[in-house]
């Protein structure tokens, strides 16, 4: 157990397992950067992985793709990718490749800086993106993504007072942030990642960078020191608490005292059929995309039982807010999925938030559940985030409730050999 | 008068050709123009029919009328000498219904015996198919329905399946097995399949079956007033409603068998109904509670059919997997009370009841639901506005006459209609990836490989290969109130919601900014409207 | 029976059954003629048969409809249909509507001629259209449809020698037969009908009409008694046979000889494969569409033993020089079906060329068909129809060939009660 | 090195995971860096498992490299804690199989038996999905099936029936029923749902039935060697092929039961194989010989996928519904030689052997095939090219993983099979009209009503509601040679052939054009082309 300011404990152990590896990361990237292309130096694995994960999305051509590495690549001293590059460039015309890591060729001790250095050119440069499950998980390699971009956001001149929004959001979600900010007179720099390659956002000493995800600990940190930015230190702007805490912390950043109480209050009020259900309500999240802090935090403040809060990853300082605000709760880090599946039996929530992997296996041992991937899904953000967000976590529970009762001795005989 | 494109009902005529085609021995002769007899290929092409049907038309034309001639007689001669059916139905057609002839002369002039023959003459103004099939039916029931003796085992008999009804082979295939399963013998089907003398043996069963509103109701409620036959008249649509089936034709049944002195059937372990008598009989209990089916709960559906189907659809939807009904409706005025009474507490508002195809289409592309479950027509409606449907009764296509077994009946018929609810819906996670990227995601495709977008979205929005049409683009514009303007960036902003919700947001909009005073939509209202409106 | 020139004798029965009464023309009219129409005055059972018949094309708002006539019209005196005319107008802006009467109105006798008149305006006649079952089969509502356009085309000149073309065919087959023409020095009107209502072929003294289509003998009557046009006498123009004397004799009513007899030769030299397979097999024509005609003498003289070559109208003069051709083969006009089906028992024909109706059945008693209605709706015409009207007629029996051995007391086994 | 955006086969990790998670009582321990047990989701997602499927993985981190340490014996003793399975399985994943690692040491670390323990280390840059399940299943009947005696009655195994096999639940359905019917017990299926003790029985059966080339004819290989156990390797797809099954499944049986004294079993009527047991047990044979499905004699078919599906759906196109096959492939290279000995005379060129999706779309995108069968990225590639696709094998998406009946086996699965070509492909008189009338019967409409025409094509060509799209316009040019120009009158008399076969118009009449010496394709060769083609 470590300490962290305001006293929370967070337990850690030893594994996240049931999510997915940093690689997920394209299934969102690639659509939020429209003239990118997204190159996975991988194996076979790698594009199973992709295509079970994102088989919804089977285009003849899409935008990422794999460079593979079969058995005869194993004992060349570094891949030769020049002649994928024509292939891509030809059909796809990318402003940016990004060029993503991955578990064998880190094994093989591919050197993929060089590599991509050696590909760039000044039309086309070839970013490297850290994402092998080596290192990173699920939600975590947009940061080496958003790493990657910053020598192509323009330095910012001092005295150039914006907020640059950290984090990839849908256009409407983009939309709304920026015209919140607006309205409450803070000027806005834009967004990283913007929707294309060429627009990034300028980013330097006077710029407030304000996390809107809570997996971008990294190029935060290195925006901080490279252009001297200052990161924005609130709550991240989920739930009416949330949005409150963020836009009230931003505008005290561009020196704006601004009073959201009773913005916070309408907008608890809009949900209060939602908050009314789920007050007391026992809920255990386990570990995937990374949203589990503000998650859980708005899940307290909205009067539920947080059993468990746990996360792939928690950074003591990036996320310090949301910890102190999760005071009380069990918070782990790298949960074993052993000892929450004893727990979850022991403690009976009455929602489960979890991964694809596990959701449907918690219904067969009689649970409600939540994908944890529908909220990477869903516009959550902000003040018009609210009701989605709510109605997120209530409706397994208000569907449950109109089923007919399920007697799994007959209906799940014979579903599948497990089940037995 | 009114100017009609597509019905949802046959004439009189298709109703009496639909039971006489469903039996042996049984034979039709139209009265009525050349051409009238076009209703012959429905059963050779959609249920590819390998003898000929027995239907003969006997022509009138034109020259006929003029001479006072009719071809009754000799036609009715051709058919005796042809086919010796055990009987003939005779009908008027709509055209000759007006001339008023005298048919049961016209037929006395064939010299073929009276005892062979029937004229089953409808106003064919005032009634249509079903009415007419039911009708018939009963007639032929009580013609031929003869006291006797109860089987000595437990047995049944199927009434009111029909020739082009709803799948259905497949729907009495499934009652058969559960039937066997339970141990009780199948006496007579009725009208399919059954000759003249099956009809006499109605009254041997303990029970009548008659699951289908629309036809063999009227002939169950005649075997039950002149024999004491008891009735089973629900149809098992849904895992619940067959349970229900199931536990009353064993009531049913134990009390036939207890006035015999036969003891009494018991429900078997439930897997036995399965198609390998081992595991579970369906799968929709499991499946409405998996994860991804979670996203059903907030899909809205909307219901429109003949009366079984609308019925057992509404329910099935709403309690079995959790959907959102949003309105409902029948063509079969006739049936409206009884389907207002079983759907009490289905439905927000009023149980639609038209027969004009383009009201319905009219109320879809207002609601513009989720999901719409109705007949052939509907399907084309929906097709227009890119709404999921899928069809769940008559009047339906050739595609709707297959080999498989795809019943909608019992716990077989639960699965099939689970998987073509799901397969029509969007589904979960792919719907918010949509919801969540939009068009946006797509438009470079667009623009640069030609058929990429189409893919793209279909791929992500229905995951079952039905590609939605990209024409939305101007269906969704212009039928809003009309009085309300969008300034430019607020139309932009909402280019960014995804084109298959856009023009119920673009209405909710609207309806949000009147309420509130508002006389244009600017970005700010749109905004303000999608907080309040939850997104 | 009765004797028409070059001795071929008709056998004329009581009926043509298993047909389609004159308002199936629908089909292909409205798409042929591109911004008509089409509005039949009928009841529940027009309505219902074109649903059946043309239930393929269902659209929210097809191109024709029908004014039912419900039970409260059967008292009224005349049909008012002027809010009908304001709807179809409204929604769909033809320039002509065609008045189809039925039956039912018929009986009623509704003043058809005056409706049409009254409902007339100058922007959009109201053409009417006699087409019921008690008086018109299937094709033949399209010569009603034609003679109610007789007069919307211009007259023609005297002098002015051209040959329009008589009868609806697609805008492909229109183009060959076109060029055809002018190929062999023939200068080309049009056709009636073209595909827009105001482009209809001006007819006078000098223009010669071909018809391409054997059911259309009431209106080459009547522009023959009206406009004093030529109405050509030859063959039609279906098959290598066909299609020469067509030809041939069209140029010669232009004062040009052409010889075509190589082209005839050749073109039979390319349907060989299928001429062989017909050679001897025995074909059995019944009632359906009215090209039987021309396609019994097309089999006849591509080898096959036409067995029964029946019609539903046969006009003695319309039909001579298709009739001359046939001499030795059973003709038949309004055959009753319950004999041709005592007959097709009997002779066991290896082809019958049937109806949808009666297809199936046929099939089921162990026959090869071919649907009548494919001749419709396939491109036969002239020379390059010869590969497609030779391969019709082929492919089932090739098909046939290659299924595998049917019991059909196993596999029709309650495919249907009446089956049994 | 390739660019590879979809592949065909999954990894060797997947193959093992489809064998254990089909088993009672067995788990798989992967040791692999996170993120590598992606594959559970397909299991609980696509297979819906109520239960966790029995496989975790033993998390290789980058920091663990580095100080080389080791979780997989703690893992181990986790697994063997909570949840006491009778056999692990250990894996290597692609990147630690790098790491040559001694995986028997560290498990044997682990504490655990040695003999509930099993190191599977394939290569997994050499073996794919299916080799890896076939050999790890064969591994498993080695190691586990025992000697003993053979059962009194006539019995049989049902081998290679795995965990995400193509319809495979229903398969195994209608593989019991027909047994059933035929008087013979199943002893066991595996591995889909044997526990250890099961795979020990197998010895036990008179005969096995080992249908999937992929998966499990080794292992019925192995135990007709050490065991002297017949096996049939047929799939039964199709009418004649399941006939032809049925009597090989009697025949040996018979010889098994005649060197036991026990009588012979015989060929029940054939219609005690039907769902209810009174009609024909299969559609196809009375639907192929009808009117419409004559259309299909000219239809062209294209064949991709594993190598039981795509011989056994070749076949019954040509075989029994008639059509014409103008190419197959498999993406097996290990069983190409099998299949094509299977097609031996079926197919009018090479067989197509890669496992390069973008190659088999080039092949769809030249010939512009009527059908084509193939995976999930067929389908995806047709709909681009409005090519009709149905899917006959996995790949396959959420949609193959249905809750109703619709085998490929047995004759129940003939008629599912036949109805999908049949909704797939454009219908025959509709495909008439279309022909006939081109775009232009539709023109009309398009420039009238928004929406319409994709209306109007949609419901003549296909039929089933899946519309075609009207994206070709732009696809169908620029693919020809390229090196052939049309006058713009041969341009628009090109437009009036219908939109979905001008592309192949075009290339043929290019080809015609070139082999008669044009230089450009004119009206007068567009023409020439026509008639020498035949229309």
């Amino acid at each position: 157990m470590m300490q962290v300011p305001g006293d929370v404990q967070i337990i850690k152990e030893d594994n996240v397992t049931h999510s997915f590896c940093g690689l997920a990361c394209v299934g969102w990237m690639y659509q939020k950067i429209k003239d990118s292309f997204f190159l996975i130096l991988g194996t076979h694995t790698c594009a199973h992985f992709l295509q079970n994960a994102l088989g919804m999305m089977i285009f003849a051509k899409p935008r990422f793709g794999i460079a593979l590495i079969e058995e005869g690549d194993l004992s060349k001293s570094e891949p030769t990718l020049e002649e994928i590059l024509r292939e891509i460039k030809a059909d796809h015309h990318p402003s940016v490749i990004f060029l993503l890591s991955s578990c064998t060729p880190e094994v093989m001790k591919v050197d993929f800086k060089g590599l991509a250095h050696h590909l760039s050119t000044p039309d086309v440069p070839v970013l490297f993106v850290p994402a092998s499950g080596l290192v990173y998980n699920f939600t975590q390699a947009e940061d080496s993504v958003l790493h990657a971009l910053v020598p192509f956001c323009p330095e910012a001149p001092a005295g150039e007072k914006k907020v640059v929004f950290l984090g990839s959001v849908n256009d409407a979600t983009a939309d709304d942030l920026r015209a919140e900010a607006e309205e409450l007179g803070i000027a806005v720099g834009g967004f990283l990642p913007e929707s294309r390659f060429d627009r990034m956002p300028a980013i330097g000493p006077d710029t407030v960078l304000a996390p809107i995800q809570p997996y971008l600990s990294r190029v935060a940190v290195k925006l901080a020191r490279e252009r001297g930015a200052r990161v924005l230190n609130s709550l991240f702007p989920f739930g009416p608490d949330g949005t409150r805490a963020f836009w009230e912390d931003l505008a005290r950043e561009f020196g704006i005292t601004v009073d959201l109480r009773d913005r916070e209050k309408a907008a608890w009020e809009k949900i209060r059929k939602q908050t009314d259900m789920l007050k007391g309500k026992k809920v255990f999240l386990t570990a995937d995309t990374m949203l589990e802090l503000p998650l859980g935090r708005f899940l307290k403040n909205a009067g539920a039982d947080v059993v468990e809060c746990s996360s792939a990853y928690i950074n003591k300082k990036f996320h310090s807010r949301e910890l102190e605000a999760l005071e009380g709760v069990r918070v782990v880090e790298q949960p074993n999925f052993h000892r929450q599946l004893v727990d979850v039996k022991r403690i009976k929530p009455d929602l489960i938030v979890t991964s694809l992997m596990t959701a449907n296996p918690f219904v067969g041992h009689g649970f409600v559940v939540k994908w944890s991937m529908e909220f990477m899904l869903t516009s959550i953000h902000s003040w018009s985030g609210v009701f989605p967000l709510a109605n997120l976590f209530v409706s397994p529970l208000q569907r449950r409730s109109l089923l007919p009762a399920f007697d799994e001795e007959v209906w799940l005989e014979g579903v599948m050999p497990s089940a037995e | 008068m009114r100017l009609a494109f597509w019905l949802y009902e046959g004439t009189a005529l298709h109703g009496i050709s639909r039971v006489t085609n469903s039996m042996k021995g049984v034979h039709t002769v139209y009265h009525a123009p050349q051409g009238d007899d076009y209703i012959t290929a429905t059963y050779t092409m959609l249920e590819r029919t390998p003898a000929f049907p027995g239907l003969s038309i006997s022509v009138v034309r034109g020259r006929d009328l003029a001479q006072g001639v009719s071809r009754l007689p000799s036609t009715l001669q051709q058919v005796e000498h042809h086919y010796h059916p055990e009987l003939t139905v005779i009908a008027p057609s709509c055209s000759t219904a007006l001339l008023q002839e005298d048919l049961h002369q016209l037929a006395a002039h064939s010299g073929v015996p009276q005892e062979k023959l029937l004229v089953y003459a409808l106003n064919p103004f005032r009634v249509s198919e079903n009415e007419s099939a039911d009708g018939l039916f009963t007639e032929l029931v009580k013609r031929y329905a003869a006291p006797q003796e109860k089987t000595a085992a437990p047995s049944v008999n199927l009434l009111g399946f029909t020739s082009l009804g709803f799948h259905l082979r497949a729907n009495l295939t499934s009652l058969r097995r559960m039937l066997q399963t339970l141990g009780v013998t199948v006496n007579v089907v009725a009208p399919w399949g059954a000759g003249i003398d099956d009809l006499g043996k109605l009254p041997a069963a303990w029970l009548n079956i008659a699951p289908y509103r629309e036809i063999g109701t009227t002939a169950a409620g005649y075997l039950a007033d002149k024999f004491s036959m008891p009735a089973i008249y629900e149809a098992p649509i849904g895992v619940e409603p067959t349970l229900a089936w199931l536990r009353s034709v064993i009531d049913q049944i134990n009390r036939v068998g207890a006035e015999r002195g036969v003891p009494p059937i018991t429900m078997p372990k439930l897997h036995n109904f399965s198609l390998d008598g081992i595991n579970a009989p369906s799968g929709v209990p499991w499946f409405a509670r998996t994860a991804d089916m979670e996203s059903f709960s907030n899909k809205r559906a909307f219901v429109f059919g003949d009366a079984t189907h609308t019925v057992g659809i509404v329910k099935f939807l709403k309690d079995e997997l959790g959907m959102k009904i949003i309105g409902a409706g029948t063509y079969l005025e006739q049936h409206a009370d009884w389907v207002r009474k079983e759907l009490e507490g289905y439905l927000p508002g009023e149980l639609m009841v038209t027969d004009k195809f383009q009201d319905v289409s009219k109320v879809i592309d207002e609601e513009m639901p989720d999901l719409v479950c109705g007949t052939q027509m509907e399907r084309h409606a929906c097709r227009k506005l890119d709404v999921p449907c899928m069809v769940i009764c008559p009047p339906t296509h050739i595609e709707n006459h297959l080999l498989g077994y795809y019943p909608f009946f019992g716990f077989d018929g639960s699965d099939v209609i689970a998987d073509r609810v799901y397969l029509s819906c969007k589904l979960g996670l792919e719907k918010h990836l949509i919801d969540f990227f939009g068009d946006a995601g797509l438009e470079y495709e667009e623009s640069t490989s030609s058929g990429e977008p189409h893919e793209a979205l279909s791929a992500v929005t229905t995951g079952n290969g039905h590609a939605p049409h990209g024409v939305t683009s101007e269906s969704e514009q212009g039928s809003g109130e009309g009085d309300m303007i969008w300034t430019d960036d607020a139309e932009t902003m909402l280019k960014k919601v995804p084109f298959f919700v856009r023009k119920k947001v673009r209405k909710n909009t609207e309806t949000f900014a009147r309420e509130n005073g508002a006389t244009q939509v600017s970005v700010e209202v749109f905004r303000q409207a999608k907080e309040s409106l939850g997104g």
